[in-house]
């Protein structure tokens, strides 16, 4: 029995760890085109501001493969898998035969069509790479213009500016965040950010990126036209499917794998943000690009490719992000469209304090919890559980909301059973 | 609005030093005498609340409180002492009855402490209770004059008798004035010890059942909680004619305390006051009490011993006889020590005798009649401790019940507002924020505790006498001599002076 | 394995678990005085006292067989050792992005923010090689340290 | 000081005991060797001994033996025996002059039936003769009954056991059964009804050892009319097996075991009907558990049986050689009589040794009592 698996980050450490909780022995190969031991690509923008240091974001110690006898292909890139000869194609030419095979390669920056994107001191800004390059160039009261506002962005943007740099950035929505915030909640983001001097153009996007060899300005769809030193587009990421495009595996947007987290083909795992796996709450497969849902679905495929039988039931969106000391976590629905929602609010703007809980037939299907985010992780599980509130609904909002605040049965039933608690 | 001229009766201190402001007082004070100051960000007193229950001194963390008596003198009066000056402020402030818990506080003589007991010495040896067999083992009920013996066989059965393996049963407490959470306690704790547990004129809680076997049924004035299931149930029937703290007079609990499981227990509407009677309004003589002995006995087909319970009164020695008389089983004698959860402060204080008083004057009855193997004694009414427990043996009881030693067991602190509810050990309350804070489990390890115990010294006390068997204790008063009595006292009590 | 159970039948609202808890986990271990008087800040609580009166229970980190925050931990901090099965959080490496906050379903993970931004929840005293401290000094046995079977009384 | 009956005195001893299984009389030189060997178990504060078959002319009458202080209450004593009983002889009891025996009170015996007229009262001529006894014994002041059965009498006095044997002339009777007694009493009243043996009718009883119980058996005893105005573990004995023996009709085996009761733990072993049985024994005469070091020789007519109290807190050695048998405090008493015994043992705690006239089934003839005759026995108030 061989294990192979395309990708060094939460998914493929997920895999590892699930193999290696049912077979200890058998090899595992690992192959990804990054060069590094896996680390924790959130941590980016803190190793951009320089809050963490290389070593620190290691996302497992630096045995870890040898501990779990995996053989690693690092800074190797595949290139095809043939699903008929179960092989692994490399770049460099190399052919790994495998039984099981994991693909997790994870995501890869959106780039939408504009000018000048081939200009030096372009950057994206998911992988270490992306902040090496940034660092080798970056100074302090150097303009940057970041493309998108969401999670990537606006961190690349606390990150810049930690540094010194003069940060606008560029939004085609009308609010930050818009994939994980309401406008309410989007107003108190932006405003904060703001007070720390990161400026903001939204509803438009960048046409051009100006300059020579080197990007010196952006124009604006607006007409406006913004000097940049450094331009980083964060519109977003794409499931990174290069390498089963010429395979017979089903690729719908990501990689289609079932609750197992196989793909079409036998002996085919994807997980992480490749993979579109199902959603909880919309009832459908969706690509989950965050890094819960990636260790989650890479540990499911480990255990299932090890001979385990286990099932992932899904996942959902769900986000717990910070700037400038102002914390928020969000999950699911956000901002309902359509019928048959109940919107719980609670917003004290003077503490920019702002709750919000979405209810569908009384399921929680989705909060924002902004500057108060104590014990959120309950109501995430009321939605993973699909617990029905309408015995508490208005205690929801409670700043003590707690088990307290349960039907006493439900309550004792969940805590005695506190250790069947899972992400599964 | 007027004055109050009623003053703090104590005084908390707080050390500083110690005191972390974690609030633990607070939240266990259901008196409000502790309250945090959100301003000041620290732990206030408020003496006036206080009752003395020294809960908060006890769960304090860092041992931070001290409870004082209030440091304000009455001018010196032999006469008019502080207590009788402010059961009048009291008085004419409220125009009603004085209300007090637990049992008797007056400085009394205590009948126990005047006896010695005797330990051998050379002529006869003493016993090694950790060497030696030492039986507790009691048998309650009624005994028949001889025995019929043939072949071997005993060829007709003694009647029902409740088998003790402590010479100690737990004395009525209702569902009501105690809680279903002390009620647990006592009755696992007389389970785990092999001894019974009574529940008072409050009926039995479902909950309880389970613990049938081990407990006492009570009927009394008020008959709450009283069918067929609950006589069968039980392992025996007391018939409540009287009670030490109050002789003479009924219960009242109030509605308030007549919650949801209180109301069942005792088949009342939810809400209601629940009144005990002063008398039984069926027995207005001792042949009305025989037709209730034998109507309790019938319906439980003469399978249970039946028990009457009477206050210790001036004539305890003749009602007693009559009692014999009227078919009990077992007389309980409740001393003018005994505890209440309520009790008419002057009626507790000044009604009934000394149990050891009534314990020799109806033992000494009761054997002039040639009827005292007839039946079974149990006395109550402050039973301190182990040796209480001897000396009243000795004296004549078959065993002791006793109420507020156990009560004291499961953290009662004698602050004597039993009365009020607010009980903050969580025995004397029915507020369900309270009640908890007796565990049964803990509850019901302390008590049994105690009567382990008690009983292990009563153990050392009969060794050292050189009995192996309490019977052998039972009645054998040359093995009490008194100290600091008068003739007339030690003739009562059928005792020789020390010395002599 | 062996986790705290509350019996809230039992709770008596003292919240002395937190106070305890506090301490054992200050640099004053155990000594309450000290704790409060001399630490500039003292820790935080790692057991949380719900109360809607009458009903008050204590909860803390359940160590879940199959913990979320374990899988959600951005930097591989969260850790559940498989021999002891207790969660534990490497504060080194803790970023003090939340993510576990997000994923605890028990809500039994909190931030502290007193210096280098950590996630702290209940270790169950693993320090001490003991009972946990909020068992130990819980007055009325409303915490419990058992296997679940045996926790109470119930099988 | 307070004598006998004033104070209860407690007492160390020495006992013996010599019975022949075929009724063979013997003298009383035998029981005497016995019991002297055993001279530092006594101080000489009392000494005493039993003898049956002694007196075969009048065995159809009760041989009262008294002691008088003075000539006034014996003719005070005199006067109430002659309106209950007929005497058929009343004389002295011969004594020789012993240096040793000291302030010797008057001491007689009387050979009486009693007045049929008298006992219309009385259930039975035993109720109506004890009944004589207790009321002489405690309310004529100087006048003690210490023997009152038929065919059988004690002797006893204040001195060392040998003296008072030597003073009674016990060499000149014959009995078939002896017991002794030798007493050590830890206080010094030297008053002769103190002395063992303490008889009731033909019941007589020696007894080594404190009881612990005693009040709590005396009250109860009290409560069936006895008087214990002894204050003597052995009155309080004898009284105990006459009530349980004689007045509620049980076999010796039950009354055993009420006074030297098996423990609870013993009984929880047994069988369900033996349980039942040692249950209602210990539950209904708890109060007659002797507790506390005793040996005793409870003698009658019939035989006799030595008890030790069921942890056995005191020394009792039983021989047999042939059809005679042996009972004694120390196995030295009996090797001084019997050199070579056939066989010698220490009996258990709380089990008897029952000695029986061949022919006998019990040690009292008033314990077989027929199911269908069985009559309740009034409690004598």
């Amino acid at each position: 029995m061989h294990y192979v698996i395309i990708g060094n980050s939460a998914a493929a450490v997920g895999a590892v760890e699930g193999i290696r909780r049912v077979d200890k022995h058998n090899p595992i190969t690992l192959i990804s085109d990054e060069p590094y031991h896996t680390y924790s690509r959130p941590l980016i923008s803190y190793l951009l501001a320089g809050k963490v240091t290389e070593e620190k974001m290691l996302y497992r110690g630096q045995d870890f493969y040898e501990k779990n006898n995996v053989t690693t292909l690092l800074g190797q890139k595949a290139i095809a898998i043939d699903t008929d000869s179960k092989a692994v194609k490399l770049e460099n030419n190399k052919v790994i035969i495998y039984d099981k095979l994991l693909i997790a390669t994870g995501g890869t920056p959106f780039i939408p069509p504009m000018d000048g994107l081939e200009k030096k001191n372009v950057f994206t800004f998911i992988k270490m790479a992306d902040v090496k390059a940034i660092s080798d160039v970056v100074v302090a009261g150097n303009k940057a213009v970041i493309i998108g506002a969401g999670l990537i962005g606006l961190k690349a943007a606390e990150g810049l500016a930690s540094l010194g740099v003069d940060v606008t950035i560029v939004e085609l929505a009308n609010r930050v965040l818009s994939a994980i915030l309401d406008e309410e909640g989007a107003d108190i983001v932006q405003k904060n950010l703001e007070k720390r001097g990161i400026k903001f153009e939204l509803n438009t996007s960048v046409k051009a990126i100006t300059g020579g060899e080197e990007a010196q300005g952006v124009t604006l769809s607006n007409g406006k036209a913004l000097p940049a030193d450094l331009v980083v587009v964060a519109v977003g990421v794409r499931p990174n499917t290069e390498v089963v495009e010429s395979s017979k595996i089903t690729v719908n947007r990501g990689i289609v794998i079932d609750e197992k987290c196989q793909t079409s083909i036998e002996n085919v795992y994807a997980a992480g943000d490749v993979a579109e796996g199902y959603d909880l709450i919309f009832a459908q497969n969706r690509v989950l690009p965050i890094l819960p849902n990636a260790y989650c679905q890479g540990e499911t495929a480990g255990l299932n490719m090890a001979g385990s039988e286990s099932i992932f039931s899904g996942g959902f969106a769900m986000n717990s992000i910070g700037f400038y000391g102002l914390p928020m976590i969000t999950a699911g629905i956000v901002k309902p469209e359509g019928d048959g929602y109940e919107v719980l609010v609670k917003m004290v703007p003077e503490q920019n304090l702002y709750k919000k809980i979405i209810l569908k037939d009384n399921i929680v299907v989705g909060f924002i919890y902004l500057n108060e985010v104590d014990r959120a992780g309950i109501i995430t599980g009321l939605i993973r559980e699909k617990t029905n509130v309408s015995d508490f609904k208005q205690e929801l909002l409670k700043d003590s909301f707690g088990y307290i605040d349960l039907p006493q049965k439900l309550r004792r039933s969940k805590l005695l059973k506190g250790d069947s608690a899972s992400c599964q | 609005m007027s004055i109050n001229y009623l003053t703090p009766a104590f005084l908390i201190e707080r050390d500083k030093d110690r005191c972390i402001d974690c609030q633990v007082c607070v939240r266990q004070c259901a008196n409000e005498a502790h309250r945090w100051d959100e301003e000041e960000q620290r732990v206030f007193s408020e003496d006036a609340n206080c009752v003395n229950c020294h809960r908060c001194v006890v769960m304090c963390p860092t041992r931070a409180l001290h409870i004082k008596k209030f440091p304000l003198e009455f001018r010196n009066n032999a006469n008019w002492t502080q207590d009788a000056m402010r059961a009048i402020y009291l008085q004419a402030e409220t125009g009603g009855v004085l209300l007090t818990g637990m049992g008797n506080d007056r400085p009394y003589p205590i009948y126990w402490d005047h006896m010695l007991l005797n330990a051998s010495q050379v002529t006869n040896p003493s016993i090694d209770p950790l060497r030696e067999p030492m039986e507790l083992k009691t048998y309650l009920g009624r005994k028949p004059d001889f025995l019929k013996i043939k072949k071997g066989k005993l060829l007709e059965d003694i009647p029902p008798q409740l088998e003790l393996d402590v010479p100690i049963m737990f004395s009525a407490m209702s569902f009501g004035s105690i809680s279903l959470n002390a009620h647990k306690s006592l009755a696992a704790a007389a389970k785990k010890v092999g001894t019974y547990w009574n529940t008072g004129e409050g009926g039995l809680h479902k909950d309880l059942v389970e613990h049938g076997s081990h407990t006492i049924v009570q009927v009394a004035s008020g008959r709450f909680g009283v069918d067929a299931d609950y006589l069968k149930t039980a392992a025996a029937i007391e018939i409540k004619i009287g009670q030490g703290a109050k002789p003479g007079i009924g219960g009242h609990l109030p509605g308030e305390k007549v919650g949801e499981e209180v109301s069942q227990t005792r088949m009342i509407p939810l809400g209601t006051d629940a009144i005990s009677p002063a008398p039984h309004h069926d027995i207005y003589s001792i042949e009305d009490l025989r037709q209730l002995i034998y109507s309790l006995k019938e319906a439980t087909e003469y399978q249970k011993p039946v028990i009457v319970k009477i206050a210790a009164v001036h004539n305890v020695a003749a009602i007693a006889s009559g009692i014999v008389r009227a078919g009990a089983d077992v007389v309980a004698i409740d001393g003018f020590r005994g505890g209440t959860g309520a009790a008419p402060l002057r009626t507790r204080d000044s009604v009934g005798i000394p149990i050891e008083f009534a314990l020799a004057a109806v033992d000494t009855r009761l054997r002039e009649e040639g009827i005292r193997n007839q039946v079974s004694l149990v006395v109550g009414g402050s039973i301190r401790n182990s040796s209480d427990i001897v000396k009243a043996i000795a004296l004549g009881a078959d065993a002791v019940y006793i109420a507020t030693s156990a009560l004291i067991s499961m953290g009662c602190h004698m602050c004597q507002k039993c009365y009020t509810g607010k009980c903050n050990w969580g025995i004397a309350t029915q507020d369900p924020q309270l009640t908890k804070r007796l565990n049964p489990e803990i509850g019901a390890e302390r008590a049994a505790n105690l009567l382990k115990a008690w009983a292990h010294e009563i153990e050392e006390m009969l060794g050292g006498m050189g009995i192996n068997a309490l019977e052998s204790l039972r009645g054998n008063r040359l093995m009490l001599r008194g100290i600091g009595l008068t003739d007339r006292e030690l003739n009562i009590l059928g005792i020789k002076a020390a010395g002599e | 394995m062996k986790r705290v159970y509350a019996r809230e039948e039992y709770c008596v609202g003292c919240k002395l678990c937190e106070i305890y808890c506090i301490a054992a986990h200050s640099k004053y271990k155990n000594d309450l005085v000290k704790t409060f008087k001399k630490e500039a800040k003292p820790p935080i609580s790692r057991i949380l006292v719900e109360e809607s009166r009458p009903v008050s229970f204590a909860l803390q980190c359940r160590h879940c067989e199959d913990a979320p925050c374990t899988k959600a931990c951005i930097v591989g901090a969260m850790h559940k050792d498989p021999e002891t099965g207790i969660v534990t959080n490497a504060e080194d490496r803790c970023v003090g992005c939340w993510t576990c906050v997000l994923v605890c379903p028990f809500g039994a993970i909190t931030r502290d923010e007193r210096g280098h931004k950590v996630a702290s929840k209940c270790d169950l005293c693993s320090d001490n090689g003991q009972i946990p401290a909020c068992v130990e000094h819980c007055p009325n046995r409303a915490l419990v340290y058992s296997e679940y079977e045996s926790n109470n009384g119930k099988k | 000081m307070l004598k006998e009956g004033q104070i209860r005195i407690p007492a160390g001893c020495a006992i013996s005991g010599i019975m022949n299984k075929k009724g063979e009389l013997t003298s009383g030189q035998d029981i005497i060797k016995s019991i002297a060997v055993m001279h530092d178990r006594s101080n000489g504060l009392g000494g005493g001994f039993a003898a049956y078959g002694i007196y075969p002319e009048f065995k159809n009458h009760y041989a009262l033996h008294l002691f008088y202080d003075d000539k006034k209450v014996k003719q005070e004593t005199e006067f109430l025996l002659n309106k209950f009983f007929s005497i058929e002889q009343a004389e002295p009891i011969p004594t020789r002059n012993i240096s040793a025996i000291k302030n010797v009170p008057l001491i007689w015996r009387y050979f009486a039936k009693p007045k049929v007229k008298e006992m219309a009262l009385y259930e039975s001529e035993s109720e109506y003769v004890v009944d004589f006894i207790m009321r002489i014994n405690s309310e004529v002041e100087g006048a003690y009954v210490f023997s009152s059965g038929k065919n059988m009498g004690t002797f006893k006095g204040v001195g060392f056991p040998e003296d008072i044997g030597e003073f009674f002339r016990l060499d000149e009777y014959k009995g078939y059964s002896w017991t002794a007694h030798g007493r050590f009493p830890t206080n010094t009243p030297g008053w002769w009804g103190g002395a063992h043996p303490f008889s009731l009718l033909d019941s007589t009883i020696v007894h080594n050892g404190e009881i612990s119980s005693y009040d709590a058996n005396r009250r109860f005893l009290e409560m069936y009319g006895y008087k214990c105005t002894l204050q003597t573990d052995t009155e309080a004995i004898t009284y105990i097996f006459d009530l349980l023996l004689r007045k509620f009709g049980l076999p010796l085996e039950s009354a055993v075991n009420i006074v030297a009761a098996p423990f609870w733990s013993k009984i929880s072993r047994m069988n369900s009907e033996q349980q039942k049985l040692f249950k209602a024994l210990r539950v209904v005469y708890s109060s007659l558990l002797i507790n506390g070091p005793f040996s005793i020789i409870l003698g009658s007519t019939n035989g006799f049986m030595a008890l030790n109290d069921r942890l056995k807190l005191r020394s009792l050695i039983a021989a047999q050689k042939g059809d005679n048998m042996y009972i004694a405090s120390e196995e030295s008493a009996i090797r001084e009589i019997c050199k070579n015994p056939d066989k010698s043992w220490a009996p258990k705690g709380g089990e008897p040794v029952i000695c029986l006239l061949d022919g006998k089934e019990s040690l009292y003839e008033f314990d077989q009592v027929d199911e269908n005759e069985f009559v309740r026995h009034s409690v004598a108030l």
